[in-house]
């Protein structure tokens, strides 16, 4: 009788990459509740769009690149990819925005490098620079918390200002994000940049009206969410601990750095923690092992030079979240980082 | 074979080891282990088998082998000649050798090897062991040379033959017995110790008289409790002063632990350097197996003809480890042991992580099998189809040669050997883990294996093809060098002849000389045809005799060719014609100006045929075999001839039959004479050749 | 039979045919070895000035008429120019024009003139044209090198105005708008509006935008090939 | 204006000059003479001797692609070596002229050797023993596997049989695994 030949190992760890996709995907929630509690379900629509649009595009370019498609599909990426843009685009921009940008991310980023495992650039990230620089507008309006929305905004509401730009009463996207005494709202990093580009302290700034008007809080309690996801998966060993911590602790001794140089021009190292993508970014995106470095030191040094971007573009730089830029800056470096970091190899000597 | 020793470890580094510290090496993994299902029952002997087939080629090359089919042998009689390299390979019951022939090896690749087919006659009659209580009256040489007799190898797994790997013993420091099987499933080390532990101390001493290490370390896994114990309570036993240095170090369930070069990190934390040999630091390691077998080649003289294998798996009925004769066929310890094969059915030689498939049960145990997993598809599931690597670095977590395996993978698949080499692609050991975590499900070692052996078949090529080049630039050189000889031949050659017609004229002085040469001169003068004027000319002139007369002589024989190298055209054509048959035979016809040629190669065509006629007949009588062969390559060439004229449009055909006809009658109308002396020298000649083969 | 068949034919086959054809020399130049999408030469002025067809078509025309002229040129005078110094006369020869193109184009086109800028004295490093003297016109006679040039400069210019194009459509919605620029008032009226859009895609009027259109349009042109070679 | 006009026409005269001394100057000071290539190129070749490519062994052919020979025509280094000349000339890579070959060594059933020696004779790296009418025999570890010397053989005793493939030289093709005991004798 005949039997199966295969090649040894016979036995594996039963973790398939579309399990840790899948535990990518779940440990994402806790952010994206406090950001839909905060900020209306616009968030949750994004999400819902973006995935649909992600999926149906890597369907289209794997028929036309004659891939297995049920098999590729299934690995996940292309969902948490559509899922990450969603996340980082504002509640209420324009549906066009999430299917623009999703659609690059995974035609253009991922699947004409080669698919999974040979894009150089993060696809969510390379997505959201592409959809920063040509619509600036709509990328940087963010809708107010909730609790200090004019207008009570219906979930038909949202639907409808997300496809057509205006809510059912008739009211525009930029009408929404106003709030009660007139000023537009943006992100909290944003607000901090204007007023300092018109002169203002940092101290001033924290006091103002406008900066207490902005959703500063909010935006403080995603980054919560999304640090508590990211401790799930380090705890799950989906991730390794080096990227996030190397990220974080480079984040916090750069900015004290320049917060110690000058506390009038430049936020505390806690504040840049607690503000924008941070955490999003320390867990979820720069640990995208695709494009981050696989080497132990060479991770280190990944997190500690995305950190290093990272500050220096949202102190003196012109945008005012910059770890898209930062991610995008760092994965370029990849290769170089990786050659340099080899580990020594058993019986090199120590 | 001998290395130098510079990294010898140090009395401060053994101190240290002695003490109980020891250190841990990079990555690793934690299969699940199931040893259980084997570790529990003692060990049987699994019987005399109907038939044994023992394996004697080792590494590619065959030993000198003592038995002939027909002879009838004993178990443990010598079947082959111990060399340099090669140990003895030993018959392990009575019988009779009924076939020497090629089998398959039990070898992941499933080929034949040269193997020695033993009929049992179910006495199992041996050879009278002589049992050797003082060994220790002997020489090293002489106790290496009864372990290479013995036919003793590393019974690991990988087999290398301890005679070789005990002949370092000048420098040795730090003995360590390899008992930690950190495969998963294979538990005969386990019950080895639990049952033989006195012996394999008696194996220790042995080893310990041979080597003189200042300090040996048997190394055991703790999830072995029972056989720590029984090892301990031997080494109680045996409480002397050979054993004060002798010490069991426990160490952490951790695969791949029991790979010789993590052992030596976690024993001493030491690494062995690249390309060396860990008697480099003073270290040898013997696995537990290895050294009960010296104990009883040695103590009691029995040569090696069985070893401990355990049958594991869900598909076996009958688990546990078993004493198995050397060369009894799997399949009838399948269907001793009750398997009951299940669907999409796998057999494992060796543990789960390092072993081979092998696609059937015909093939031999052999001295390096320690372990046949059946398992059931429940137990070890087909692994999922490969994805895409997504460059997530858990391989490079957990391998214990801190290699890259995902750049590794990448310059495989783009059969990169050059950076293959950078990445160390020789430091793998392939021991699996990278593939066991491998959430892509990609078989990272069987991509390894194979740019491995590309890599050293490439290798091979380069040196085969370097020796090319030097041999085709020597035999170039020597080319030119007989060139040049033959040219410095001639001239030394006219040159004594002008020095010889200077001594005929050498009596005389030189005045007469010169009166002679003028005179002489003067009749050239007359007579320019025959007397040679000066030395110069008259060389010319005897040259030109000489070719005449060889000339003649060639016509006269009328056998050998005026001319090599038209002879070898004229040859070639034939030969050309020969086998095109007819219709190629013309198309040449028309390239070829000289007729007298053409018409020498049509007849010696037809002699040769009528040779090659002949010769089949010769060797038809002589060997069946070759002529099989012949006429299998004349139906082939028949059948491509045929093939060819089913190609060709029938005008063709025709004008390739017409055409030899006006050829031939050109050739009567012009040359008639010319052509028939050729033929009848080609005739001759085939005659001539026939004659000789008969 | 057949083996010396085919030794026959292969024999009857020259080498490699150096006779230049004039269809073959437009193949060349505008398809088969397109300077801007095959040979990838003067990806500078491709890239950066390609944001609307006005400026591709202003630029375009110029590269062509330099390397029309330049061509010519060269190939007149190739006979004469020692091996050793052929490239400081070739360029020098190349920014002569150039400086007689920019002369032109600031007194006629003044527009057009500023809008281009630094990218009109850039086409003497323009690999084109110094590839085409250095590759054709140094080894060709006068009415192949000038034919080259022409076709060369076609190709060039081709792909500069699908560039402009693409580009202007996708960031502006607009199609030849401030022709009039180049082509004089009357072009007014060729400015076309195709849809008008609250925010416009601005990527593609930046750099990178020009590299992506730029690498869709040469897999575009690889895929029409594989397709024509099946 | 027309001073101005002949100043530049000076000055680029000039200029030209200058230039143009100094790179014929240089054309002259560094001029490489000899071409490490061929040496290079010959590394790469297979060595088989074979002549297939129309020179007489890998040397010629190695000197003639560096002379612009095509690289297509070694077809026992098959489209590997082709790949490896290509990227070593920087030149595309073209389609092997002549079809690549599993590897062959030469074999001669020594039965019908009449020792005749032209197989000798023909061996481009001497791998063939023997002397005048005794037996010849190939040595196969030498053996490049051209073919040389077959055509000279007068009793067409020599074969081209492919090479064994053992345990030792084994790819790890896990397809070709047979599922029968395979017995040779």
């Amino acid at each position: 009788m005949a039997f199966i030949s295969s090649s040894s190992p016979y036995q594996r760890v039963r973790r398939s990459t579309s399990e840790i996709m899948l535990l990518v995907l779940l440990c994402l929630i806790p952010g994206i509740f406090l950001q839909s509690y905060f900020f209306g379900l616009g968030n949750l629509l994004q999400i819902l769009l973006a995935s649909t649009v992600a999926l149906l595009s890597e369907t289209l370019i794997l028929i036309l690149r004659k891939r297995p498609i049920l098999s590729t599909i299934k690995d996940g990426s292309a969902l948490l990819t559509g899922v990450l843009i969603a996340i980082a685009i504002p509640p209420l921009a324009p549906w066009w925005i999430a299917v623009i940008g999703t659609v690059f991310a995974v035609i253009f980023v991922k699947q004409l490098y080669g698919g999974l495992g040979q894009n150089i650039f993060n696809p969510a990230m390379a997505a959201y620079v592409l959809l920063l620089i040509s619509f600036p507008v709509q990328m940087t309006t963010w809708i107010p918390v909730q609790s200090l929305h004019p207008f009570s905004l219906t979930v038909m509401d949202q639907i409808n200002a997300l496809f057509t730009g205006f809510t059912l009463d008739g009211y525009s996207v930029a009408q929404i994000s106003t709030s009660i005494d007139g000023l537009t709202m943006a992100t909290p990093l944003d607000t901090a940049r204007n007023a300092l580009n018109s002169g203002k302290t940092i101290s001033e700034i924290f006091n103002s009206p406008e900066y207490k008007a902005s959703s500063w809080q909010a935006i403080e309690w995603v980054n919560l969410g999304f640090l508590i996801g990211g401790l799930i998966l380090l705890y799950k060993r989906v991730i390794l601990w080096y990227i996030p911590i190397a990220f974080l602790a480079g984040i916090s001794i750069f900015s004290f750095i320049a917060f110690a140089y000058n506390p009038d021009l430049n936020i505390s190292p806690l504040f840049h923690l607690f503000s924008g993508a941070t955490m999003l970014g320390a867990f979820f995106i720069l640990t995208d092992p695709v494009t981050a470095s696989t080497t132990v030191k060479g991770r280190i040094f990944y997190g500690v030079l995305a950190a290093l971007i990272v500050v220096v573009i949202r102190n003196i730089g012109g945008y005012p979240d910059a770890l898209a830029f930062a991610v995008l800056l760092a994965n370029m470096c990849v290769p170089f980082i990786d050659y340099y970091t080899q580990p020594k190899v058993y019986g090199r000597g120590r | 074979m001998t290395t130098t020793p510079i990294n010898l470890l140090s009395e401060e580094q053994l101190a240290e080891i002695s003490s109980g510290k020891h250190w841990s090496f990079h990555g690793g993994i934690h299969p699940q282990e199931n040893k259980q299902q084997s570790s529990k029952a003692i060990i049987k002997d699994a019987g005399i088998p109907p038939f044994l087939v023992i394996a004697v080629e080792q590494k590619g090359e065959s030993p000198l082998l003592l038995v002939n089919i027909g002879d009838s042998v004993l178990k443990g009689q010598a079947l082959t000649k111990a060399t340099d390299v090669m140990v003895v390979q030993n018959a392990s019951s009575s019988g009779t050798v009924t076939a020497i022939e090629k089998r398959t090896d039990l070898h992941p690749s499933g080929l034949p090897v040269l193997s020695v087919v033993i009929a049992t006659d179910g006495l199992d009659r041996s050879v009278e062991y002589s049992r050797c209580a003082d060994y220790k009256a002997q020489t090293n040489t002489q106790l290496i040379e009864k372990i290479q007799n013995a036919g003793i190898i590393g019974l690991g797994g990988a087999g290398f033959p301890t005679h070789l790997k005990l002949a370092h013993y000048a420098a040795i420091k730090l003995l360590i017995i390899n008992a930690v099987e950190c495969e998963p499933y294979i538990t005969a080390d386990d019950r080895l110790m639990q049952e033989h532990g006195d012996e394999i101390i008696d194996g220790i001493t042995v080893l310990q008289h041979i080597l003189k290490p200042q300090l040996i370390v048997i190394a055991i896994e703790d999830n072995k409790p029972d056989a720590i114990a029984a090892i301990k309570r031997a080494l109680q036993k045996k409480q002397s002063s050979q054993s004060a240095n002798i010490i069991i170090r426990t160490i952490a369930t951790h695969y791949p632990s029991g790979s010789e070069k993590q052992l030596i990190e976690i024993i001493t934390g030491q690494q062995t350097p690249i390309g060396k040999h860990p008697s480099e630091l003073g270290i040898v390691m013997h696995n537990v197996g290895t050294v009960f077998a010296i104990k009883e080649a040695i103590i009691d003289g029995k040569p090696l003809t069985s070893r401990i294998v355990t049958l594991t798996g869900e598909a076996f009925r009958k688990k546990g480890n078993v004493s198995v004769r050397i060369g009894t066929p799997i399949q009838y310890l399948l269907d001793k042991y009750e398997f009951t094969p299940t669907a999409s059915q796998k057999l494992i030689i060796g543990g789960p992580m390092m072993g081979f498939s092998i696609t059937h049960g015909d093939v031999p145990v052999t001295k390096t099998c320690n372990c046949i997993v059946a398992p059931t598809l429940q137990e070890m599931p087909e692994s999922p189809p490969e994805m895409p690597c997504i460059r997530c670095g858990e391989c490079a977590e957990v391998c214990p040669a801190q290699l890259l395996p995902q750049q590794l993978l990448w310059y495989a698949n783009s059969k990169d050997n050059s950076k293959l080499d950078e990445y160390n692609l020789s430091s793998c050991i392939e021991c699996g883990a990278c593939a066991f975590v491998c959430p892509s499900h990609i078989p990272l070692v069987q991509y390894y294996r194979i740019a491995k052996a590309e890599i050293s078949s490439a290798k091979q090529q380069a040196e085969k093809a370097e020796i090319a080049r030097i041999r085709f630039e020597h035999r170039a050189a020597r080319l030119q060098q007989a060139k040049l000889d033959r040219q410095v031949k001639h001239k030394q050659a006219a040159e004594k002849r002008k020095q010889q017609l200077q001594e005929t004229n050498g009596g005389e002085d030189l005045i007469a000389a010169a009166i002679a040469r003028a005179k002489a001169k003067k009749q050239a003068t007359a007579d320019p045809s025959d007397a040679p004027a000066d030395n110069k000319k008259d060389a010319v002139a005897a040259a030109i005799a000489r070719a005449k007369a060889k000339k003649q002589a060639a016509a006269e024989h009328s056998d050998a060719p005026a001319d090599n190298k038209k002879d070898a055209v004229a040859a070639a054509i034939a030969r050309a014609k020969a086998k095109k048959q007819a219709a190629a035979e013309h198309s040449d016809a028309p390239a070829d100006n000289k007729k007298d040629a053409v018409a020498a190669a049509i007849a010696r065509a037809k002699a040769k045929k009528q040779q090659a006629l002949e010769s089949t007949q010769i060797n038809t009588e002589i060997n069946p075999e070759n002529s099989a062969a012949i006429a299998a390559r004349k139906a082939r060439k028949e059948q491509a001839r045929l093939h060819k004229r089913q190609d060709l449009p029938a005008q063709i055909i025709d004008t390739t039959i017409a055409e030899p006809q006006t050829i031939d009658t050109t050739i009567k109308a012009s040359d008639d004479k010319k052509t028939k002396i050729a033929a009848a020298i080609a005739k001759a000649k085939a005659k001539k050749i026939a004659q000789k083969d008969q | 039979m057949s083996e010396r068949q085919t030794e026959v034919t292969t024999q009857q086959i020259p080498p490699k045919d150096p006779a230049v054809s004039y269809t073959e020399i437009a193949w060349q130049g505008v398809w088969k070895n397109n300077p801007g999408i095959v040979q990838l030469l003067g990806l500078c002025p491709l890239l950066a000035v390609t944001n609307t067809v006005t400026n591709a078509l202003g630029l375009g025309i110029a590269t062509l008429f330099v390397l029309i002229a330049s061509n010519t040129l060269i190939s007149l005078i190739r006979s004469y120019v020692p091996q050793a110094i052929r490239i400081p006369i070739f360029v020098m020869i190349i920014a002569s024009l150039v400086t007689c193109v920019q002369l032109l184009m600031n007194a006629f086109t003044y527009e057009l003139y500023l809008s281009l800028g630094i990218f009109i004295p850039l086409i003497v490093t323009n690999c084109i044209i110094i590839g085409r003297a250095e590759s054709f016109a140094s080894k060709n006679s006068v009415k192949y090198a000038a034919f080259d040039g022409l076709m060369v400069g076609l190709g060039f210019s081709l792909v500069l105005i699908l560039l402009g194009a693409s580009r202007e459509i996708l960031a502006q919605g607009t199609l030849f708008a401030g022709i009039d620029a180049l082509l004089g008032d009357w072009a007014k009226e060729l400015t076309l509006e195709l849809y008008h859009a609250d925010s416009h895609f601005l990527l593609a009027a930046l750099p990178p935008g020009a590299f992506m259109i730029m690498g869709l349009i040469i897999a575009l042109k690889n895929k029409i090939d594989q397709r024509v070679s099946k | 204006m027309l001073i101005n006009i002949a100043i530049a026409i000076f000055t680029l005269g000039i200029l030209g000059a200058i230039f143009g001394a100094i790179l014929g100057y240089s054309s002259l000071r560094f001029k490489v003479k000899s071409d490490p290539i061929v040496e290079e190129l010959d590394a790469i070749l297979p060595q088989t001797q074979c002549g297939q490519c129309g020179y007489p062994g890998c040397k010629p052919y190695a000197q003639a692609i560096a002379n612009g020979e095509d690289i297509n025509k070694c077809p026992p280094g098959g489209d590997a070596v082709m790949r490896q000349l290509a990227e070593r000339m920087g030149i595309e890579p073209k389609n092997l002229e002549g079809e690549e070959k599993p590897k062959l060594i030469a074999f001669i059933r020594e039965d019908q050797c009449i020792g005749c020696t032209k197989c000798i004779q023909a061996c481009p790296v001497d791998a063939i023993i023997g002397a005048t009418r005794q037996m010849h025999t190939v040595i196969t570890d030498e053996c490049t596997g051209c073919a040389l010397c077959v055509d000279p053989c007068p009793t067409d005793c020599i074969d081209m049989v492919p090479v064994v493939l053992t345990t030792q030289n084994w790819q790890w093709d896990l397809n070709l695994i047979p599922t029968k005991n395979s017995t040779e004798r």
